[in-house]
């Protein structure tokens, strides 16, 4: 072994560090294993640098000053002026004081951090490679490999991203101005978050999206309460329009669609997001030298204990397949740790809840009517509008509603719907609901404080057995 | 019953019931619930545990 | 029978439409019975006329002007103004929406709604008095009764409600401005909440408590983050003080507490809250006629079918003894209208929530470590402090915890303390936990969306069982 050459040997070696590999490793460690974590970029990937961490600061910080704005029904008279530089270094203050602490963690469960990248040798073998400059390289034996490599953002031809006039949803969260206008590509819930912060900052927002309405694959009486509230607040649908290209137009761009009759549109603006959903990361890993390849959609595909065709790699979080969340990237990275373990664990979770920080937030759990009636249950519906809800009056809400589904026969709760503030945090009793085989009436005669949203929860399953109070019952 | 294959693939049972059954061996979808609707309760693992019908052999 | 003397009959006299009243009314309509819903002021009773439901509207307007003028860090510059009047008749508005809703429900489910008092003129017969002119009597005939009639402020010795200088909640929640400065006598969870909303509306709020912190009754380090708080934000606190006297002085009046040595304390001030609990109304019943007297504490008692000593007639709600908060009047009037339709109901509920709209909030459940020890369980603690959930940053807060207590031996969840922003929410999913019987594990190994304040909920109770990924456990 030569200096500048150094193989060292470890239990599981985890690469990437989001929310899928950091949490691995944190619980190997716990377990008693030696771990090693291997990051090229950030600790807490995607998630807590580019992702769910910015956004939601940069949404919540925007309600303060766009809420003020708004409230004169309310006897409160407010312009604020919000600096937008000065919210992205906040946002960056809570970027690292997260991001810290994940690292402090690590070291704490014993995980040893190296930094570069990661890529497979042999079966048991990986190198790291550090950008640059050639100090050598690091080899690593391993018993066992954890691949939580995360995804990047889909581009689309002609759109490449600059990050000056096209820009990621990653560029889009750091900004120093707020644009004067911006064209969004995509309506999914990157597009839809994003495009209502920058409405709400001022922005003059078109949104543009292949299919016929905004947040494809949630039911259409929940994508519309949250489309009819960034129209009411001046953002600009444009449907079955496909981005076609973009040109420098002035001080701005123009950017061009197609309808499917093959009209062109033309949108001007001073920059354009795209946000067209998320690839998985295979190309970092060299993946061939582990026995490994991506399948047709250019995930790993794993079983039920997170492993993958090659018995001693596992893969969790967006690299391993949809739903491409952080909490499912975090289960993954628990079950996985668990099963190098030798523990009894398993991806048997029955509930996987959503959240899609729009306004109003959705959150979503399980079955929906549809899919629990073909699944082969007799789905039983109860619903409950907000505008009979006490505390979403007192906070001056009236969209939305809770929906809940169960199953007739057994009275099992199947999943839910809830498009209502908070319904980010409400969905939190319904998971746990499915994710138990709670019945209806478990929750219904479950006492929810007053006055408080989870209300509706209750209210909801009570709809369903015909026992609401609040509301007229079918 | 509604638990078992064939719908969804839900199981009904609490986390607790099922981390049981597989500290055990037991198939929790093959397991005949005792509880409201059906429910698979973590005593109804054991006695299938006790039983051979449920069981696989813990080779999950 | 003649003119202006009318008897009608009914299968279900109910006494009171609070949430108590009206929910048992309406039940008990769906149920197909006959029901008169006797009210002598305001459909909603206290809660949505001048107790939860306008607070928590004042609350909630406040915070977005306040949040706004606070969030320089953010980058958000703002001088919100507050028209208090014009904030107060948005909350009346809102007020009128549910009290509207309240009524026409009760009339949806088949109610007779009669206004007037209702006193008993016998063990079957009431008499509905209408207010001043002798418009001639209503008798009515019952087969059985639910008391809901609720409670009324305590008034201190010396310190009469008059409107204008000692206000009573209800007067304090109704103000045309904000007074320069108030004094509260009382830190109880409604002293709080009130002083909280004018502090931050630019009154200069001085709290005095007979005992020696907030939030009697709650945890010291619950009760601690709220007071921490409430100092930051201004509020000048004097604990050991009791009430004593008051006079006018100058514009305003001066407020003399005394200690326990007798010492002497003034201060000052434009007005006065006295917010020192609540009492039962049982005066304005004739309760004598029915067989009935009230306990020493000057409630009805009730069995677990809300039934009181008389076999045919009920007692929900404040009326009916503690706790005394709106949901439970709400699930005690559904158990009394659901045992008069002969169902097997029962007051068997073992999870009554319970919420403070502090800021932070708290929200709590069943048993603390102590009451758990004290009930011969083996208490294991779970605890993860708001500042290591991602969520909470996000929303620029790092005060607070979540607690779990769990039983060691069999994993029961017990209860739970909740000191965070929306923690009469996530109450939520605890409150169905602890109702359904579930084990510390089963919340834990739920999935609890990220980012969430609720992954604080699932990290506290594997915090509990040693197994939290954020937070190093003990
Ligand atoms: C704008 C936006 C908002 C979002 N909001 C939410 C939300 O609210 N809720 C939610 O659940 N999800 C949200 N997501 C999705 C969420 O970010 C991902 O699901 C999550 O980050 C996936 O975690 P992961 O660990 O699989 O991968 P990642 O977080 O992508 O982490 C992968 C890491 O691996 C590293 N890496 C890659 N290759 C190598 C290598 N060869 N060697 C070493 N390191 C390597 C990368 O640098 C990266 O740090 C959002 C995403 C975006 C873009
Ligand atoms: C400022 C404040 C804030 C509060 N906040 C909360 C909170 O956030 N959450 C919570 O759970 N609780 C809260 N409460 C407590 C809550 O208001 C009560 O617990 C609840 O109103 C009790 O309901 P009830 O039906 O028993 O009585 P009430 O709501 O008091 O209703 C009783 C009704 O009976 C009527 N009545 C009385 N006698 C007669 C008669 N003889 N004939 C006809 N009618 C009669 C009264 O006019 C009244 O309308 C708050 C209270 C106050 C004052």
């Amino acid at each position: 072994m030569v200096v500048g050459d150094v193989t060292t040997g470890t239990d599981v070696l985890v690469i990437g560090a989001g929310p899928g590999g950091y949490v691995a490793a944190i619980r190997a460690g716990q377990l008693g294993l030696d771990v090693t974590l291997v990051e090229r970029d950030a600790y807490g990937g995607t998630c807590l640098n580019y992702g769910c961490i910015p956004s939601k600061a940069l949404i919540s910080a925007t309600d303060v000053a766009h809420d003020a704005g708004d409230a004169e029904e309310m006897g409160i008279y407010a312009d604020p002026a919000v600096d937008l530089q000065r919210m992205v270094e906040w946002k960056d203050g809570v970027v690292d004081q997260l991001t810290g602490g994940v690292e402090k963690l690590c070291k704490a469960s014993g995980v040893n951090l190296v930094e570069g990248r990661a890529e497979f040798a042999g079966e048991h073998t990986a190198r790291i490679v550090h950008g640059g400059e050639g100090q050598g390289s690091e080899t690593i034996e391993f018993e066992h490999a954890v691949v939580s490599t995360g995804s990047r953002p889909i581009e689309v031809p002609g759109f490449e991203f600059d990050g000056e006039q096209i820009l990621s949803s990653r560029e889009a969260l750091a900004l120093d101005a707020v644009p004067a206008s911006m064209v969004v590509v995509g309506a999914g819930y990157i597009g839809m978050e994003l495009s209502t912060v920058y409405q709400k900052l001022g922005c003059d927002v078109t949104v543009v999206e292949m299919l016929d309405d905004v947040l494809p694959g949630y039911e259409d009486d929940v994508a519309r309460v949250v489309r009819e509230r960034a129209e009411a607040l001046g953002v600009d649908f444009h449907f079955g329009q496909a981005a076609d290209s973009w040109e420098e137009a002035g001080d701005g761009i123009t950017v061009r669609t197609e309808d499917e009759d093959g009209e062109i549109a033309e949108f001007g603006a001073e920059k354009c997001l795209v946000a067209v959903g998320r690839q998985p990361v295979t190309d970092t890993l060299n993946l061939e030298a582990v026995g490994l390849e991506p399948n047709e959609d250019g995930f790993l595909e794993t079983d039920h204990e997170a492993r993958t065709d090659v018995e001693h790699v596992f893969a969790v979080g967006d690299v391993a397949g949809e739903p491409m969340l952080a909490h499912t990237a975090s289960a993954e990275g628990e079950v996985a740790a668990e099963v190098v373990a030798g523990e009894p664990a398993a991806l048997d979770h029955q509930a996987i809840p959503a959240a899609v920080f729009t306004d109003p937030e959705i959150g979503t759990v399980g079955m929906t009517e549809d899919e629990a009636a073909e699944a082969g249950f007799d789905p039983v519906v109860g619903q409950f509008p907000l505008r009979a809800n006490g505390r979403a009056l007192t906070l001056d809400e009236r969209d939305g509603f809770v929906r809940v589904v169960g199953d007739d026969d057994s009275g099992f709760l199947l999943g839910a719907q809830v498009v209502a503030p908070e319904a980010s945090e409400l969905i939190a009793e319904l998971a746990l609901a499915v994710e138990m085989g709670a019945q209806l009436e478990d929750v219904a005669a479950t006492i929810h404080t007053h006055p408080t949203l989870s209300e509706a929860v209750g209210e909801a399953c009570a709809n369903a057995l015909g026992e609401a109070i609040h509301t007229l019952n079918r | 019953s509604a638990s078992g294959d064939g719908q969804g693939g839900r199981v009904f049972a609490a986390p607790s019931a099922r981390r049981l059954a597989r500290e055990l061996g037991v198939n929790i979808a093959a397991v005949d619930g005792s509880g409201p609707g059906g429910r698979v309760t973590e005593s109804d693992v054991r006695a299938a545990a006790e039983s051979d019908d449920a069981s696989d052999d813990g080779t999950d």
